[in-house]
């Protein structure tokens, strides 16, 4: 076992939480993360294989709420696939072991930022920040969208006030600041 | 002091007194005013100077059209130059003054202008101040410049903040008057999302400023109801204080909402204004129609306006602009003026009606006639008057209110070059040709001018947009209301007059449009780019059509035949900080961190912008004074020794599938099928038209998988060349991409001691007999940890470059610091890594800067003709293959203690030095501490072929002239027996 | 201005990155005899016309597809938007 | 009619009744020694400088609405010549050259003021960019100095160089570059040119070439038949649409290009200013209005009207160095249709067919090229042979492989 300690993406040795009274916005450093692509010639054994894994292939612009894998549609024929890192560290070698040849499949953990936006505001901050028809998403649409700048996925989650916004992870800081102002901006 | 000119009723807040101060004395006004009813329930009528003659000015208008009343609102940092005091929601201690004044506003010193009107008539300006030519700048236009502009910018940083934000809706109606809550109202009961806007802070339109009842109630009453009711419904969303400020492509809207313009200051972490982009399916322009005045002489003096803003002043804000009141009309509404005041106990001096039939009133008198000319400095207190039957006579009044019919508001109808068409019973335009795509038009703003009509269109419309969406709406019964037709007989200007304004901000006159069309500018677009008419802040909603009426006369058209000009986003004047919102200061673009960035932080790095990354620049020591200092100690000690680079910014980029490797072949000019897995490879890759596009490596990680690398400033735009490749140029190729830039914080670790220094953090064998120079593989680092290395090198040191998933990158880099400490590891920046990259002879963003080509780089063998490439083709022509084109060499000065500056330019040693007789140019410089001397790397005229040339080296622009020897670019261990050790 | 994506419904154009004529689809044989010329028209000329215009719209900000958008280049209205992809495979691209 | 200072107060002491149209309406003639397709800066440039340099007689420009009426009477009114390549920059510091004697030499006060423009450089990449090219326009006898953050301060004290995400590190200056008074330019060339016996006819509109064995004799339009010994052709973004009457097509993409003016300010801007870091640049109009732009939107537009979030990708750039100007009003928005070439330089050659002769490509550089463009089109024209600043402007520079790009962007015109 190595003795180097992971730092979350906002550069802190615990995730982050900031608490108003209308929204509270976590950084969420628990997941682990892998892209699936499906191999050309292969797709129909690509789609039994997350099936297998998510109980149903997201479709464009889905996401596949499911434990402990989920799974959201990010292109043709191209997902990314999320698990708890503290039991699927090694996701992207679990996922190539389930889909061998029919899927390249890439690691994608230390890719993103993840936040969880929660509270009775969350339309509200998130119509100052993207363009997603918020309010008539559904639970399990993802979409990919721009949040200052930033290629941004915006996933509605099973709960109401509920989504989950993954970013690029070296702009961490930037997405966690347009969060928060936008936060104040709505109170 | 008092609110003289206060009257009863109204729909202000009585109970609530607000302290404001213009021109530094200080008034009261009542919750509910606007800074304009302020000033005229105080008296106050004189409130700004035009644009050109400093003529005095007062209010015209009672809404966003005001072209007059135009004031400096707050101050310090929040000042608001040519905020219309129209508009202008009245707050407790509210700052206002008056501007575009030399002296005070009664004294106004360039009110000289005016006298001097008859010499600065319509383009005087672009028939003299042309001798003596240098003249101009020196003098003539600093006066022109200092005399023009309206308001000024405090210049100090806007202390607000602005926010963007995003709205969907079925239907957005914009306008919130009889047409507009009836529209809403029907989509509203139908369950459709609707958006409700209009730019004022009480929704109701004209029905606040009208007597009319609807159904039982009054036109306010009935407004403030159906408000109410919407507000209870989910699906409707009400937004006061929005402006809809265009109709861009496809149904989008921008609008901006005032969210703390009503406040002293906005509250703690809000928006001054939000620029909402609303995306419709379907709208309903509701926005009215806006009264326009007659042009006769003097006709713009403090105290005339328009009748409805007149009569808007005392039935919602409950004044009256004098207590002695004129009417000039052409049309039946200027009466309703007249009864309204009347009503409220003001004094009507009479209605003077230009149509022979007018109609007749008991209370007060009716006149055939013009009004012909007017006095008063400051303000109007006579009027002079032409009657029908020819005799003349004076009337006695502080007010007149004017009507020269209605404009329906198509403004937004225009915003995709629709234009409007002639209604001969309006007189006036009316929306027509192509709309915006999914506009309908109700209310006056569609001609239909009366309350029942625009209740009528108004439900008409909103059913028949959601009809269009499949969302079926029922139309319901209607209160009655007003329904009278409109009777009006076009009236224009009065005979005979010359200085009588049509556009009253920028002083175009009836004479100017008369002098345009005798100099030839005749096209509706000519009248307007000479003489200014339309240019000023209302974009010509007061003023357009009296200039137009005036040309067709001259012209012997009709006005439809004349045209109009192009009314353009936006509706009103828009701050410019609610279109950038948040994207300002350090917020303009994100920032990137590498995954080392606090640890260099904590080194106390100098960081320096590398797009969007924040890259360490350099890590200064004590003692160090310089940034040389610093930088020719990391490049030496990792000659040296080791040194240790976050080079995390380098695009990546997964490639995968059966023809990953026939994929590589396609977008690289050099071969890769064979590359065997284990290996790394330099890829160049050329645009289409045979020009570098970017460099970088390939590794072969598996037979069907590789990693390429691309530089930072790349990565994106290389992405999306790779996309289209797969995409549209080879769409069944098996090959999948995906960016993974920031998945693997990768360090460069180089120097001699760079193996020794990773076979303490590295599971596997590296040396060099299992990890040679160009090797990649997975590996396992400190026991286990997943991690990737590849043996290359960027600074021609033994080097190798060791990626881990970015969360341990942190890590990463205290472990290597830390088992590093026993070789002195150093960390270096871009400045080291660009010293060092300069003495190997790489090319990076200064060479590769769009126009050089393989050959340019000397690389051009390396494009393979044995295969399809891209660019291979286009690099074959002729002019990337001439004689003479450049090469890249390296450049010495000759003294060693000379400069080699990057951007001078390479002349012979001897020959002149112009243009005609550049040889090329040194593209990247920098201290070679191992050489102790300046070195660059350059482009020269065949360059390869001279190789020892003495030539100079000039920068005129930096005052640099340079004997320096043209060497190879290859200043360090150019044989690379380090980087294989 | 909205691009209806044939995958994800309607998407604001900001969300694109644009590069031209869908032509740059029908890349040449760099094989044949005429091969010089080919590519200097293809990579060059342009109709350009004022009016229906198909061309090459990526989703930048989205899913990164290559899209072929028919557009008109006089009143921004478009009428057909497809996957390069699909439109390169009917062209003849998937050999 | 020679305008001066003395004529206007003459004329004010008499009534103005002595003002005749600055130039005529005529009926057109049956057959031109040249006929100018395209009546904005260019065209009329070209007609003038015919008649007055080349001794031209006869000449026609052919207008399909009201002269200026194009990208002349539509953009950001800024003149300068601080261009890198050797292709490029005697050509523009040519035109810069006829700009600072223009007014006297064609009697009208286009208002040209060499207030100066000033590159702002947030790099060291960027510095060496901008050395190499102040050095080439210095090498070209034009003017170029680079400032210190210092000497920009003093011009503009509240520029935002510090505590910016891309602070402000010096900046490339040509105090001869500066602005004009746009519509101006046109109308002065048209009545230099009318007055010069040039036929100037509006609401004329080309419908097509007459060409016979590889020759062209003449054009259709919408007023008749026009017969002429010469055709240019200068109709910057309509070049494609006209030139397919001819069967050609061109290395080009009409693209449009949003520009900007705020509400009239007190004076502010003494020059012009390019922010390095984004896409925005700013002058100040002798009115008052910030005039400001930045990039195109992006997609081919024949248009003349443009987007949001191009707009607001320009006000950010704006806030980033000029946060003072939050409050300042955005008064109106317009688009105009650049005539975007593959290399973003110009063509100013013959084409294949004898008597047609073609200008433009000019992307968004066309407004300040308007002398040289005229001056050089007009040597070819009269002399057959390209001006000598004017060489490299030719159409087979694509196929042989000697493209002019100031940018480095290639052939995707859009990134010029």
């Amino acid at each position: 076992m190595h003795d180097l300690q992971p730092v979350t993406a906002l550069g802190g040795t615990s995730p982050q939480v900031d608490t108003f009274d209308h929204i509270t916005i976590s950084e969420n450093d628990g997941l682990a993360l892998a892209s699936v692509a499906a191999r050309r010639g292969h797709e129909k054994a690509c789609h039994a294989g997350l099936k297998k894994l998510l109980g149903a292939v997201p479709g464009p612009g889905r996401c596949q709420l499911h434990d402990p894998e989920a799974g959201f549609w990010i292109g043709p024929d191209q997902w990314i696939i999320g698990a708890p890192r503290q039991t699927h560290e090694l996701l992207a070698d679990h996922l190539k072991d389930l889909l061998g040849d029919s899927a390249s499949v890439t690691e994608q953990t230390g890719a993103w930022v993840t936040f969880d936006v929660i509270g009775p505001a969350m339309p509200d901050l998130c119509e100052r920040l993207c363009a997603v028809p918020i309010r008539q998403m559904v639970a399990g649409d993802a979409q990919r969208t721009v949040i200052h700048q930033l290629g941004c996925f915006v996933i509605r989650r099973q709960a109401d006030d509920h989504i989950r916004i993954l970013g690029p992870r070296a702009s961490a800081g930037t997405l966690h600041h347009a969060l928060i102002l936008a936060a104040k901006s709505t109170a | 002091m008092t609110q003289i000119n206060r009257l009863s009723g109204g729909q202000i807040d009585r109970d609530t007194t607000l302290q404001f101060t213009f021109d530094g004395k200080t008034y009261t006004g009542q919750q509910g005013d606007t800074l304009a009813s302020a000033l005229l329930a105080n008296g106050v009528r004189l409130m700004g100077r035009s644009f050109k003659y400093h003529r005095p000015r007062g209010v015209l208008t009672a809404g966003s059209e005001e072209p007059n009343a135009l004031v400096e609102l707050r101050g310090g940092a929040r000042k608001e130059p040519n905020t219309r005091a129209t508009t202008v929601e009245l707050y407790d201690g509210l700052l206002a003054n008056s501007q575009n004044r030399l002296g005070s506003l009664r004294f106004d010193l360039l009110a000289i202008n005016d006298r001097l009107s008859n010499f600065l008539t319509a383009g005087f300006y672009y028939k003299t101040f042309m001798w003596p030519a240098a003249f101009w700048e020196k003098l003539y236009e600093p006066i022109i410049r200092k005399a023009a502009g309206l308001g000024s910018l405090s210049l100090k940083e806007d202390p607000d903040v602005y926010d963007k934000g995003f709205l969907h809706c079925d239907l957005m109606i914009i306008g919130a008057g009889p047409a507009g809550l009836s529209a809403a109202l029907t989509a509203g009961r139908a369950g459709a999302q609707v958006i409700l806007a209009d730019e004022d802070f009480r929704l109701g339109g004209r029905l606040n400023s009208e007597t009319f009842a609807v159904g039982d109630q009054t036109g306010a009453d009935w407004a403030t109801a159906t408000l109410a009711e919407l507000s209870s419904l989910p699906n409707v969303r009400i937004m006061p204080r929005t402006t809809v400020i265009g109709a861009f492509d496809h149904g989008i809207y921008g609008a901006v909402e005032r969210v703390s313009d009503h406040l002293h200051t906005p509250k703690d972490g809000k928006p001054r204004q939000i620029l909402w982009r609303i995306y419709t399916k379907r709208t309903v322009l509701a926005a009215g129609a806006i009264e326009r005045p007659i042009a006769f002489e003097n006709n713009d003096r403090p105290g005339i306006m328009l009748a409805s803003a007149l009569r808007t002043y005392a039935n919602r804000f409950a004044v009256s602009a004098d207590k002695r009141v004129a009417i000039f009309t052409n049309n039946d509404d200027g009466h309703r003026t007249a009864a309204d005041l009347y009503a409220k106990g003001v004094k009507i001096a009479a209605v003077v009606d230009s149509r022979p039939d007018a109609p007749r009133q008991e209370n007060y008198e009716v006149l055939s006639g013009e009004v012909i000319n007017t006095k008063g400095r400051l303000g109007l207190t006579f009027a002079d008057l032409r009657l029908a039957d020819g005799s003349t006579r004076t009337l006695e009044c502080g007010a007149l209110g004017v009507s020269g019919g209605w404009n329906p508001n198509v403004h937004m109808t225009c915003h995709q070059r629709g234009r409007p068409t002639w209604n001969n019973d309006l007189a006036a335009f009316v929306p027509g040709g192509t709309l915006p795509p999914g506009m309908t038009v109700a209310g006056a703003a569609n001609g239909e001018m009366s309350t029942h009509g625009a209740l009528v269109s108004g439900q008409a419309g909103s059913v028949a947009a959601l009809h269009d969406i499949g969302i079926k709406a029922k139309a319901s019964d209607l209160p009655q209301a007003e329904d009278a037709p409109v009777s009006i007989t076009p009236f224009w200007y009065v005979q005979g007059c010359s200085r009588a304004w049509l556009d009253q901000q920028n002083d175009v006159t009836v004479k100017d449009v008369k002098l345009s069309h005798q100099e030839g500018f005749r096209s509706v677009e000519h009248l307007k780019r000479y003489t200014t008419l339309g240019m000023a802040t209302d974009q010509g909603k007061t003023s357009n059509m009296g200039g137009l009426a005036i040309m067709a006369e001259l012209a012997g058209k009709t006005i439809p035949e004349v045209g109009t000009t192009i009314f353009r986003p936006p509706y009103t004047p828009t701050a410019i900080g609610a279109f950038a919102g948040r994207h300002r200061g350090m917020d303009f673009h994100p920032t990137r961190l590498t995954p080392s960035h606090t640890w260099a932080e904590e080194q106390g790095a100098v960081f320096v912008e590398v797009g969007n990354w924040m890259r360490a620049q350099w890590f200064p020591r004590a003692g160090e004074t310089t940034w040389r200092e610093s930088v020719d100690r990391e490049v030496l000690a990792t000659r040296g020794s080791v040194g240790v680079c976050d080079v995390t910014t380098l695009g990546k980029v997964d490639v995968q599938g059966a023809d990953a490797a026939d994929f590589l072949n396609k977008i690289y000019c050099n071969g890769f099928a064979k590359l065997p897995v284990g290996k790394t490879r330099y890829g160049l890759m050329l645009r289409e038209d045979g020009i570098a596009m970017d460099d970088g490596t390939a590794a072969r990680l598996a037979e069907d998988h590789f990693v390429v690398t691309t530089t930072t400033a790349n990565a994106l735009p290389v992405y999306r060349h790779m996309e289209f490749v797969r995409q549209c140029l080879f769409p069944d190729m098996d090959v999948q991409l995906i960016s993974t830039t920031e998945a693997w914080a990768q360090y460069a670790v180089a120097g001699p001691n760079s193996r020794k220094l990773l076979e303490n953090i590295v599971d596997q064998d590296i040396s060099n007999d299992a990890f040679p120079f160009m090797a990649c593989a997975n590996i396992t680092i400190c026991g286990g940890l997943r991690a990737r290395l590849f043996r290359i090198s960027f600074s021609g040191e033994l080097a190798f470059e060791i990626a881990v998933p970015t969360a341990y990158g942190d890590a990463l880099i205290r472990k290597i610091m830390e088992v590093g400490a026993a070789f002195d590891v150093t960390p270096y920046g871009t400045e080291a890594l660009g010293v060092m990259r300069i003495e190997k002879g790489h090319a990076a963003g200064n060479e590769l800067n769009g126009t050089t080509s393989a050959q340019n780089l000397g690389m051009g063998r390396m494009v393979s003709k044995k295969k399809d490439s891209i660019g291979s083709i286009l690099s074959e022509r002729e002019g990337l293959n001439a004689p003479g084109d450049l090469r890249q060499v390296g450049i010495k000065p000759v003294d060693p203690t000379d400069p080699v500056p990057a951007g001078a330019h390479l002349m012979t040693a001897d020959g002149p030095v112009d243009a005609a007789h550049d040889q090329g140019y040194a593209t990247s410089a920098c201290f070679s501490p191992v050489l102790g001397h300046a070195i660059a790397l350059g482009f020269l005229k065949d360059g390869d072929q001279r190789i020892g040339e003495k030539m100079r080296l000039v920068s005129p622009l930096t005052g640099v002239d340079v004997a320096v020897e043209i060497v190879s670019a290859h200043f360090v261990d150019p044989e690379g027996d380090r980087l294989r050790a | 201005m909205i691009i209806d994506h044939p995958l994800l419904g309607p998407r604001d154009s900001a969300e694109f990155t644009y590069m031209g004529d869908a032509k740059l689809i029908d890349r040449p044989d760099w094989q044949a005899a005429t091969a010089a010329q080919d590519f200097y028209e293809y990579a060059y000329l342009r109709d350009n016309p004022a009016g229906w215009h198909e061309e090459l719209w990526f989703h930048e900000a989205g899913d990164r597809s290559w899209l072929v958008v028919t557009r008109n280049t006089l009143t921004h209205e478009i009428s057909k938007v497809e996957l390069a992809r699909d439109v390169a495979r009917r062209r003849g691209r998937s050999t | 009619m020679r305008y001066s200072g003395l004529k206007v107060i003459k004329e004010a002491l008499t009534g103005h009744k002595g003002w005749t149209p600055a130039w005529r309406d005529p009926e057109p003639q049956s057959h031109y020694d040249i006929v100018i397709i395209g009546g904005g800066g260019h065209g009329l440039a070209t007609a003038y400088y015919l008649a007055k340099e080349f001794g031209q007689k006869r000449i026609a420009v052919l207008e399909k609405g009201w002269i200026g009426g194009g990208n002349v009477g539509r953009n950001t009114t800024i003149i300068r010549s601080n261009y890198l390549l050797d292709g490029n920059e005697p050509f523009y510091e040519f035109s810069l050259k006829l700009w600072e004697g223009l007014e006297q030499d064609f009697n009208y006060n286009a208002m040209i003021s060499q207030r100066g423009i000033l590159n702002l450089i947030h790099s060291d990449a960027q510095r060496d960019a901008f050395t190499r090219r102040g050095n080439a326009m210095i090498l070209n006898g034009a003017d170029a100095e680079m400032l210190t953050v210092r000497q920009i301060k003093e011009r503009y004290p509240y520029l935002k160089t510090d505590d910016a995400r891309f602070p402000i590190k010096g900046g490339l200056a040509q105090h001869r570059g500066g602005t004009v008074r746009h519509d101006a330019v046109a109308w002065g060339y048209a009545r230099g040119a009318d007055s010069r016996g040039v036929d100037i006819i509006q609401n004329c509109e080309v419908t097509g070439f007459r060409i016979e064995n590889g020759t062209c004799l003449g054009v259709e339009t919408s007023r008749g038949f026009i017969g002429a010994g010469k055709i240019g052709c200068a109709v910057a973004g309509s070049s494609s649409r006209l030139m397919s009457k001819a069967d050609m097509r061109l290395p080009m993409e009409s693209h449009v290009l949003q520009a900007f003016v705020s509400e009239g300010l007190k004076p502010v801007m003494p020059g012009v200013v390019t922010f390095g870091a984004g896409h925005f640049y700013c002058s100040q109009s002798d009115k008052g209005g910030l005039v400001f732009g930045g990039d195109l939107d992006g997609y081919n537009s024949y248009a003349q009207r443009g987007n949001l979030p191009t707009v607001e990708d320009v006000c950010e750039g704006g806030m980033a160095i000029f946060p003072a100007f939050g409050r300042a009003r955005l008064l109106r928005m317009w688009g105009g249709i650049m005539d975007m070439s593959m290399d973003g330089s110009p063509i100013i050659d013959k084409t294949h067919i004898d008597g047609l002769y073609f200008n433009g490509g000019w992307c968004y550089g066309g407004f300040k090229a308007t002398p040289a463009s005229g001056y050089c089109f007009a040597h070819l024209l009269a002399k057959d042979a390209p001006h000598p600043t004017a060489t490299a402007y030719r159409f087979d520079r694509f196929e042989k492989g000697y493209m002019i790009d100031e940018k480095g962007m290639g052939n995707q015109p859009n990134l010029h």
